[in-house]
């Protein structure tokens, strides 16, 4: 496990996630939260929890973010915060 | 000073979950928009995960599954070391987590839905206003 | 409301940074996670289940009452979406849209009018835009490749990373992505709603239907090993088919599951054209 | 077959459900029998297992026949043995009584409603009878996810509050899901009784404590203890009937079991109440749910939501007579399990009784209801009776062993806390049955002849008969009292409380 990449990897998932819960536009945080989902699970292959980021990369990434995308679509995109 | 970037280097993977956890936990309490504490929820749930699988990392050790179970030779013929795998059981504990997680955001956000298509917006404080003016 | 938020999470955070401090290093081999209960599953999962896959074997057999529920959450959560959304729409009043899938013309229906039954029209929303030809296309050769991927994550999951959940998930995707990429009611006429909600039951219904035979044999509550009597097998091959009929079930429930929350969610529950 | 029973009890709920989904696609008259059937096994199963608990002593039943650390064991004792029997019990007699108002209130989705309720019950035995700490989290989202979905059925408001719930109850979960993990890190088991095993020797390690504190803050936001019970009041009001007389009794009383089995099976009594120096500090805050409970009552203009505070201060019944540390407060706050479902059950069932048959359940729709609806405003007398405690009822019990563990404890705020709250239940169940008795609503109103537009429209029969069953049981639950404290709670305190 390299160290130097991990920390890498857990920054940016920071600011995925400071990202997803600050940007003032709904379907942007549901892109964002994606790609949250997506850094995690690198992270957690770096961990060696092959089947956890496998998981992960279907449901978090994968089917949680077309999830939100359609929710999003059949409500609105506007937010205040 | 070493010894605090030994504390860093040994823990630092605990702190950015609680980091992690802290944000959406911030945000499920204050945000106003009702898809936007969802959001919130999500990321508090993914912290959590993010802290099971670190306990289980275990330095110097492989992906827990077993390297010659394939074949006739495998079985019987190779003494498995706990020490070259990774634990197991967090990540099975966390498999259901990951499960659980997408189920309360299926039912959240068919709440959102219909919270919205009742009241027209996601605003908390708005809806709040529209149920008082009735 | 933000100072009081801050507040509760700056707190929270401090008692459980405070908390690590007594928690062994991260990583370490010598941890009580890695040496209390992990190395018997290491070490003996192989000769008392025959799976490489240390996380499959503990997943479904181990811990397998917890998998179990966990199939029946994400059943309740399908059930949830579908009593908080759908809308029986008898026959709506006005006008209809239809599209002659051959030539592409679009044709209004009067209300209470009837087109001569034929498979060339399809029903239209106002709202319709035609599908992306590119995108259609290209989805149309990948579906039947994802499929096939997500059946093979399910039937290797002995032996590789994945299983019952992930499969599902991915199968689940592929149905999720014809929709997407046509629309819903393309995706409807492959998987009827009757059919993806009864599937759904009868995915959990293969788990706990399991679990319950094993304990008909006159063993307890999913111990598969009672099934080497109907498998004609020993009781460690019957642990791992009993796993892997088990993984079956998951993957049937949670593709249905999954298509069903998403066919609410995008329609909210008028089962139309969807996104 | 009877060494079966543990499994039986939610394998039978769970295979139903599914059943009962699938069903509803093909025929929607099935659903209720079979959801009956069901229960009515888990109800069988639940009483024989209590009596094998109490001849035999603890059963463990080990699921896919592996040994507790390593696979999932339930372990049934005393206590959970009785709190199994009331959850099956309350459920089996709600889901007959709430026939009507299911289907009055559903229309074409009782279907898929007699499943998440089925579902829910699975979910609460499941929580019940389990040994494991992670087991348990799983089997919580169970509960909490069908519970949303059918209290989110119900009009007004209900899905906004429905959703505040539901994070809310998220917060909680994963509260607690996080303290099991700070446990599982320090010890490396998930079995309850392995992790006490385990833990004696790190008593003062700072991650046991974290672990305390959050898993106890995760389990107080799903009771709805006091500062943590904002949710509660308008989730319980706006949803259906029949959920919320289901989810009322039940789901608290399942929580404050959940928190009991933590303090005296997995950390051990020993470490709750002499290490940690916190029983005084949670007794007061219990103080003032009581208090808080009560006068947010008072305040209340609406039958239903008037009784989602008074769950609110029976929460800080519970809970402070749990963390009063001694043997009478901790069989009090047992007992009181028992009394409050039945009583909340009883309470609720009169609601929907008078949903069922009038519009709304605010104090002005209930003017001149008893000559309406007799016998279920004589059920609701039992009812405030037994919440206000007036003995021979069952909550006169349950309040003596608290007060008595109270003042064994010194802890006296919280004696005059609940005498308090007792006076403030005769206030507002007084002004309820004033209202329903003597309100005139004519000219000539109040002196026992109405109009003939006020004929008795009682609710019908299949609501009525388990009505009766439930006050009847009060009184007789008061009776026995004395049988169960001795023969059931006695031994599901273990011997090291005093």
């Amino acid at each position: 496990m390299i160290w130097q990449l991990d920390l890498a990897i857990l920054t940016l998932v920071v600011i995925a996630g400071i990202g997803a819960i600050t940007v003032k536009d709904l379907l942007g945080a549901a892109i964002l939260f994606g790609a949250y989902s997506f850094m995690m699970c690198l992270l957690w292959s770096i961990m060696g929890a092959v089947d956890v980021s496998f998981t992960e990369a279907s449901v978090g990434a994968g089917v949680s973010t077309v999830f939100f995308v359609a929710a999003v679509f059949r409500t609105t995109r506007r937010t205040r915060d | 000073m070493g010894d605090l970037i030994q504390i860093v280097v040994a823990k630092y993977n605990y702190w950015i979950y609680i980091t992690l956890m802290m944000i959406g936990l911030y945000a499920m309490i204050v945000k106003n928009n009702l898809v936007k504490k969802i959001v919130g929820m999500n990321i508090f749930q993914t912290a959590i995960i993010l802290f099971y699988v670190s306990t289980g990392a275990k330095r110097g050790a492989t992906i827990p599954i077993l390297e010659h179970g394939h074949g006739e030779h495998g079985v019987g013929t190779h003494v498995v070391h706990a020490v070259d795998y990774i634990n197991p059981l967090p990540h099975v504990l966390m498999l259901t987590a990951i499960v659980v997680a997408v189920a309360t955001l299926g039912v959240a956000l068919a709440l959102a839905i219909r919270v919205y298509n009742r009241y027209d917006t996601l605003e908390e404080d708005e809806i709040l206003a529209k149920i008082r003016e009735k | 409301m933000k100072i009081i938020g801050l507040i509760i999470a700056l707190s929270t955070g401090v008692l459980l940074i405070s908390a690590t401090g007594d928690f062994p290093r991260w990583a370490d081999p010598a941890s009580p996670a890695s040496t209390h209960l992990s190395p018997h599953f290491i070490e003996k999962t192989m000769e008392e289940t025959s799976v490489p896959n240390i996380v499959t074997a503990v997943l479904a057999d181990y811990r397998g009452y917890d998998t179990m529920y966990e199939t029946a959450v994400i059943f309740t959560a399908g059930l949830a979406c579908f009593i908080l959304l759908r809308v029986f729409v008898r026959e709506e009043p006005g006008d209809r849209l239809y599209r002659h899938l051959l030539t592409g013309v679009t044709v209004r229906v009067k209300e209470g009018a009837k087109l001569p039954p034929s498979e060339d029209f399809e029903r239209i929303d106002a709202t319709w835009t035609p599908p992306d030809l590119i995108i259609k296309t290209i989805c149309r050769f990948l579906i039947p490749f994802i499929q096939l991927f997500a059946l093979y994550v399910i039937a290797h999951g002995h032996h590789s990373p994945g299983g019952g959940f992930q499969g599902g998930v991915i199968l689940g995707a592929s149905i999720i992505l014809l929709a997407i990429s046509q629309d819903l009611r393309t995706s409807v006429r492959r998987m009827r709603e009757k059919l993806d909600a009864v599937l759904c039951a009868v995915g959990v219904i293969i788990y706990a239907g399991t679990g319950a035979l094993c304990l008909l044999l006159g063993l307890n509550f999913l111990d598969y090993s009672a099934l080497a009597s109907v498998l004609h097998c020993d009781p460690v091959t019957a642990r791992s088919h009993g796993i892997l009929i088990v993984e079956i079930g998951v993957g049937i429930a949670v593709m249905c599951t999954m298509i069903w929350i998403y066919n609410n969610v995008s329609s909210i529950g008028k089962y139309d054209e969807g996104l | 077959m009877s060494q079966q029973y543990p499994a039986l009890l939610v394998i039978v709920p769970l295979l139903s459900a599914l059943v009962i989904s699938a069903a509803g696609w093909i025929n929607r008259r099935l659903c209720f029998p079979i959801a009956v059937a069901a229960l009515g096994v888990a109800a069988y199963s639940s009483i024989g297992l209590l009596l094998r608990v109490l001849d035999e002593g603890a059963i463990v039943y080990r699921l896919g026949g592996w040994d507790p650390p390593m696979g999932i064991a339930y372990y049934v004792d005393h206590l959970n043995g009785l709190v199994l029997a009331v959850v099956s019990v309350v459920a089996f007699l709600n889901l007959i009584a709430s026939k009507k108002s299911i289907e009055l209130e559903l229309g074409d989705k009782t279907a898929p409603f007699y499943a998440l309720y089925v579902l829910q019950v699975t979910g609460l035995l499941g929580i019940v009878a389990t040994g494991d700490a992670f087991n348990l989290y799983v089997l919580l989202e169970i509960t909490a996810l069908s519970g949303y979905a059918m209290l989110a059925m119900g009009k007004d408001r209900a899905q906004l509050s429905t959703l505040n719930y539901l994070y809310m109850g998220t917060i909680g979960a994963c509260f607690y899901l996080l303290g099991v993990g700070y446990l599982y890190i320090v010890t490396g088991s998930l079995n309850m009784v392995d992790i006490a095993n385990i833990l004696p020797s790190l008593y003062e390690s700072k991650a046991v404590l974290g672990a305390f504190i959050i898993c106890l803050v995760g389990v107080w936001v799903k009771m709805a203890f006091f500062p943590l019970h904002a949710w509660l009041p308008n989730a319980y009001t706006h949803g259906p009937s029949a959920a919320s007389s289901l989810i009322a009794p039940l789901v608290t009383k399942v929580m404050i079991y959940v928190m009991i089995r933590l303090i005296l099976t997995v950390f051990t009594p020993e470490f709750a109440f002499n290490i940690l120096a916190i029983s005084k500090p949670i007794v007061w805050l219990a103080c003032i749910a009581i208090f808080m409970g009560a006068i947010l009552a008072l305040a209340e203009r609406n039958l239903k939501k008037m009784l989602t505070y008074i769950i609110v201060a029976e929460v800080g019944y519970m809970v402070g007579g749990a963390w009063l540390g001694n043997r009478a407060g901790m069989t009090g706050a047992i007992l009181h399990i028992v009394n409050d479902a039945l009583m909340t059950l009883c309470a609720f069932l009169v609601v929907s009784n008078i949903a069922y048959k009038l519009k709304g359940y605010a104090f002005d729709d209930l003017k001149g209801l008893v000559r309406k609806m007799p016998f279920t405003m004589g059920a609701f007398v039992v009812a405030a009776l037994s919440i206000i405690g007036v003995p021979p009822t069952c909550g006169f019990f349950s309040k003596w062993y608290l007060i008595s563990g109270a003042i064994q404890a010194g802890q006296y705020a919280f004696m005059v806390a609940l005498l308090f709250s007792s006076l403030v239940n005769v206030v507002l169940f007084f002004r309820v049955i004033e209202i329903c008795y003597y309100e005139p609503f004519s000219d000539d109103g109040g002196h026992g002849h109405g109009p003939p537009s006020e004929a008795m429209a009682e609710a019908p029969l299949t609501m009525l008969v388990p009505l009766f069953i439930v006050a009847a049981g009060l009184v007789l639950v008061g009776i026995y009292t004395g049988d169960i404290v001795n023969k059931i709670i006695e031994f599901a305190i273990p011997p090291g409380i005093v």
